[in-house]
């Protein structure tokens, strides 16, 4: 663990855990951090946050599971991952052995499986904080289903937050008429941050078949098309209250991470863009720096909110 | 794997709708018979994602060649590059076609409890499939066994542009059907394969195949009725391209209920699987 | 009037009115239809939708109105608009030259200054419909404000009902958690039919200037990145209401259009490609007509929701 | 207004990130001086919008030249297009600088109170700029009056991408600034302005400005100040080019309170301006 060579300009805190820096691969883009070994320096890296982990494995839904639209994709994958348990005993002892963040990002179909599966995670070493998904929009219980309801959401928190050994942040669906509503009632039950945003519900149908192109039926959008959509979203919460916030969706570049920033979020995520450009994360962190150098910022913290 | 920048050497018309794109890399990359690379042309905003293309030659070890169609956006994209232009690789990617089956079917994901003849072998290509093909009919034109070649194609241009001289040359017994009759034998290129089951013994015989899902279904029905082993390199939309997006996935037969292990990811426990394991019937598809 | 040359395999009818088409120009991305027809023949157009008209000509925002985004752009115009009494005036006389369907948007920023525009368009001769825009996010009062709301929206539409002398569109906002809650309440008032989307709201921060792009700090989202969540919304509505739809988002083909079609959608609106295609409803028109040589179809309709 | 395909004959770099496209018509085109065109490379899916360039150069009834800046996507896809390759095009758009004002200042949509002296004219471009200017200063050194040209960039290499060797082949009496003095004058080139009204006699004369938005605003604040009339070609981030989207405005100066007359399009009731009809104050632009 070099931590000399991190840049402190970029270090940043969220409910008490320390970053290396505010860049983070997003659940579900970014498999159990393993698979970037190879492309990316980890070490290198803010953090991560687990694909959805469940209880017990899921097997997802069937194919076909993602398609691409203009500007991004739309996936139905259903949460396929290996479950709570085997990612505590099979992936954690390898990622110990980096210097990042792990985020567990947590599922459950109701409020007691996602209380069992922190239950289960509670016991893995390694484990930097969690992050309630009730913002998956491709289930029929759970996720959306919770998060797209104030009063379920602030329930699922409070009860999420007890049974708890860590920091909780509280993933925010975009699916909804006045996000800053959301993100209050998750507050007030509990939440040490929010990251936002998850995925927009869409559909792409088959002119010739005539059939949506997804197993599913629909799927949730993500990619640079709904970045305006998301910056929007974390501009709104950051007025909202008073929690350190994550920003997510359709990050590509480093202006677009600035974008966040600018906003009012600590930190972001980068989902799809890892799917295209495996090295994103890394050209992010470096552009950070760059952007310290250019404005002679002693932290990219202090520009947090600015465009608010 | 690895993610690197590639010059385009030469990305030539094959025929209508069909190119060979040669890449040139900055190092050697290693590169195995049945293997793929994500690309992408290096200035483009739209499409997204990069495309898979299997890897269809190694023409010199810092130099892949890739067989495409043109078929949307992406394909399109890639068509317009000149030499010189910037392609975004990933690879090599994907397990490869276990060609040396003595030594087990290593890198092929779900066993099969056939009795593989590693001396006979049938490859059924069909139509741009052709690609992920050449490298191991290469090689097993190399190992001297007994290696039919059945190569079907829509019509007499569209073979060409899937490579036909290239297997022509390999100098493997070969049967070429096309859809409308314009080359070798009207039909669909399951049509001899049945024939040459029925006509000749090929207990023991390995089949290998690449083609559009319903093809490779109906060779994989096929294979079960005359109890031969059969790999199939399967395609499915793929996101990424190194198993984050679980977006590829196939469904394959599991004994017990539905469960983590219900769908395979095409991209990293594939492409090539044993055809006895999947489930045919749940289209991993969309155009197919 | 050259009737003859419509294609009647593409003839719809929406609330008695009908088109020779299924293809409009949308509100506000179609001036008011004469800047077009020096590029399309306006006789070959299913319709359009006027830019918003307000009883007052309305000044808009000040610049920058507009920014691109990928996949699409963000646009608050404030609905700069040379008002109803102007349109009936100078544009209608002009607009009756043409064989195709008027339908004036009409906006205020309150439910008297929409009746009060209904009034003066009324005396217009040559409208067949009312659009009633309850859903333009870049005002403070008016528009998305009534829009987002399933009571204020359902209060509007029954009164601009009563004081319409014509059939009543309205359209609706995609900034909600449930669309189908919106569109039952819309159409329980009274509408005789319903378009939608139009745009989401978004932001766009500039990095160098930490201030957002546009004037008016927040705009709508238009153009194919939303095209998903549109067809999408169109399919939720089609479920929820028995009223014919008018699919509205991202258009810029002829299998974009079929999309809406299928989802369920009697006729579609093509906004933002406008700007970057100005001929795109012609091709359109023309792509349905091939796709209805193709399978056979007798009318286009007859593939109205079959993705359901 | 037509809206066609045309077909890049050449696109070459005059200095780095500066390029003259020249495109090839099927039709002849009618073009004047200070029009623009909304342009976009046709197999390109991304950026969505079309760019506005001005009209540079007409060399031919059928061909078009275009002098533009490499800045975002839109330029630098642009910039990637070779000989045969298709650009969408509508155009010809936006007003014309009014050269024979004895005519009247037609086209202009603000009319001024300030009496011009047709004799008389001071061009000053900024940057990219001159693009729109070029065929205004061919007209007016044909018409023969006086005419001081005024050309200010960031160095010599911008200079010279600029098109600087055209305007001097002109053979009017050229002043050229550079930020830094690389080429000509060292500063702004607001500075030799101000030095020629204050040393020459240039009563009645007119102004023609095209730049970045703060020089044209100093511009404009020195043409009020000498009491000159001042016209400008504005620029605008541009949705459609044409009218329709009403993106494009800037705030002009009404009489009355704020009103539908408040913001005018650059597209089509410009991108030419009276000056002093413009509310400086009130940006229009993003970048400036
Ligand atoms: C492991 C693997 C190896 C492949 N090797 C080759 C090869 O060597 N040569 C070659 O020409 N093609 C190959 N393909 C298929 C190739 O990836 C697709 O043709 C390509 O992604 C289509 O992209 P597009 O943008 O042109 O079309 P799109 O616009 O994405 O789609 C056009 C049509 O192709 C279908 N399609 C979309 N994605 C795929 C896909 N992954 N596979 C098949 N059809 C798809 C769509 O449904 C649509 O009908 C391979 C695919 C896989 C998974
Ligand atoms: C009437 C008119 C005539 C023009 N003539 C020319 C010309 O002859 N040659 C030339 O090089 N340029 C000209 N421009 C400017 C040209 O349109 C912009 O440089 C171009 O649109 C930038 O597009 P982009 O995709 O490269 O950059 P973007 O990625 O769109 O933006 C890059 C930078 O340019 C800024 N920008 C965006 N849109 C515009 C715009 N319309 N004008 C200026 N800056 C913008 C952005 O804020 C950003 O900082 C003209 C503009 C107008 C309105
Ligand atoms: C294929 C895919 C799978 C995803 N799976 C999860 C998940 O398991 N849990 C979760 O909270 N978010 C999941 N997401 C959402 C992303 O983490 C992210 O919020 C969203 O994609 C927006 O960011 P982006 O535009 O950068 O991708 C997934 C996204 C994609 C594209
Ligand atoms: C610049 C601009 C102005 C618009 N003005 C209006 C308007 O006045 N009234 C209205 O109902 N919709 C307006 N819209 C929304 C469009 O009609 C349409 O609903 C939306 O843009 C989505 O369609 P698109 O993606 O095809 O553009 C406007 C859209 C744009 C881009
Ligand atoms: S393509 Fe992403 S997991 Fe296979
Ligand atoms: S660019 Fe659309 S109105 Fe001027």
């Amino acid at each position: 663990m070099e931590a000399r060579k991190h840049d402190p300009r970029l270090a940043v805190e969220i409910a008490g855990i320390k970053f290396n820096n505010p860049v983070m691969g997003a659940s579900g883009t970014f498999g159990y951090g393993l698979e970037f070994a190879e492309l990316i320096d980890l070490n290198g890296l803010g953090g991560f946050s687990t694909k959805g982990l469940s209880a017990r494995p899921l097997p997802g839904n069937p194919p076909p599971r993602i398609v691409e639209t203009h500007g991004g994709m739309l996936n139905a994958i259903g949460l396929q991952n290996v479950g709570a348990r085997a990612f505590v005993e099979q992936k954690l002892p390898l990622l110990r052995r980096f210097d990042t963040r792990v985020i567990a990002n947590v599922f459950g179909y109701s409020d007691d499986d996602y209380l069992e599966a922190i239950q289960i995670l509670n016991d893995g070493e390694g484990i930097a904080a969690y992050e309630l998904n009730i913002s998956c929009p491709n289930v029929k219980e759970g996720g959306i289903v919770i998060g797209n309801s104030a009063s379920a959401s602030a329930r699922l928190t409070q009860k999420a937050k007890r049974g708890s050994s860590r920091p909780l942040i509280v993933k925010l669906s975009p699916n909804v008429t006045d996000v800053s509503v959301l993100a209050r009632a998750i507050a007030e039950a509990g939440a040490d941050s929010l990251s936002l945003i998850n995925t927009i519900v869409g559909t792409s149908i088959d002119v010739n078949t005539r059939r949506p192109r997804l197993s599913y039926g629909t799927g949730g959008l993500s990619g640079p098309a709904i970045l305006p959509i998301a910056v929007r979203m974390v501009q709104e919460v950051a007025r909202a209250v008073d929690l350190p916030l994550i920003g997510i969706g359709g990050i590509a570049s480093t202006s677009d991470a600035l974008e966040f920033i600018l906003a009012g979020a600590t930190a972001v995520q980068i989902g799809t863009a890892n799917y295209y450009d495996p090295t994103v994360t890394t050209k992010v962190i470096q552009g950070l720096a760059s952007y310290c150098d250019r404005y002679r910022l002693d932290a990219i913290s202090s520009i947090r909110g600015l465009a608010s | 794997m690895i993610d690197t920048i590639a010059i385009v050497e030469s990305n030539d018309e094959l025929s209508p709708g069909y190119r060979l794109l040669v890449l040139s890399f900055g190092r050697e990359v290693e590169a195995r018979a049945g293997q793929f690379a994500m690309l992408k042309a290096a200035e483009v905003f739209e499409p997204l994602l990069r495309r898979a293309l299997a890897i269809y030659r190694q023409p010199h070890p810092r130099r892949l060649s890739f067989l495409y169609q043109i078929l949307g956006r992406g394909t399109q994209a890639l068509s317009q590059l000149g030499p010189g232009s910037r392609v975004e690789a990933l690879l090599p990617l994907g397990n490869e076609w276990p060609i040396d089956v003595r030594t087990g079917l290593a890198g092929v994901v779900v066993p099969s409890a056939t009795v593989p003849n590693p001396d006979r072998n049938i490859v059924v290509a069909g139509g741009i499939g052709s690609a992920s093909l050449l490298m191991l009919c290469e090689q097993l034109a190399k190992e001297g066994g007994e290696t039919r070649l059945l190569f079907g194609a829509g019509n007499a241009a569209a073979a060409r542009g899937c490579g036909l001289e290239d297997f022509a040359a390999l100098g493997l017994p070969l049967t070429i059907t096309t859809d409308d009759g314009s080359l070798g034998e009207r039909g669909f290129v399951t049509e001899p394969l049945e024939r040459l089951l029925r006509e000749e013994d090929f207990s023991g015989a390995i089949i290998y195949s690449c083609g559009p899902w319903a093809m490779m279904s109906r060779v994989a029905e096929i294979a079960d009725r005359y109890r031969l082993r059969c790999l199939v390199s399967l395609e499915a939309p793929m996101g990424c391209g190194f198993g984050v997006c679980v977006g590829c996935v196939v469904a394959v037969k599991t004994d017990g209920p539905p469960g983590y292990d219900s769908y395979k990811r095409v991209c990293v426990d594939g492409s090539i699987f044993s055809a006895d394991r999947i489930e045919w019937k749940v289209n991993a598809m969309t155009h197919s």
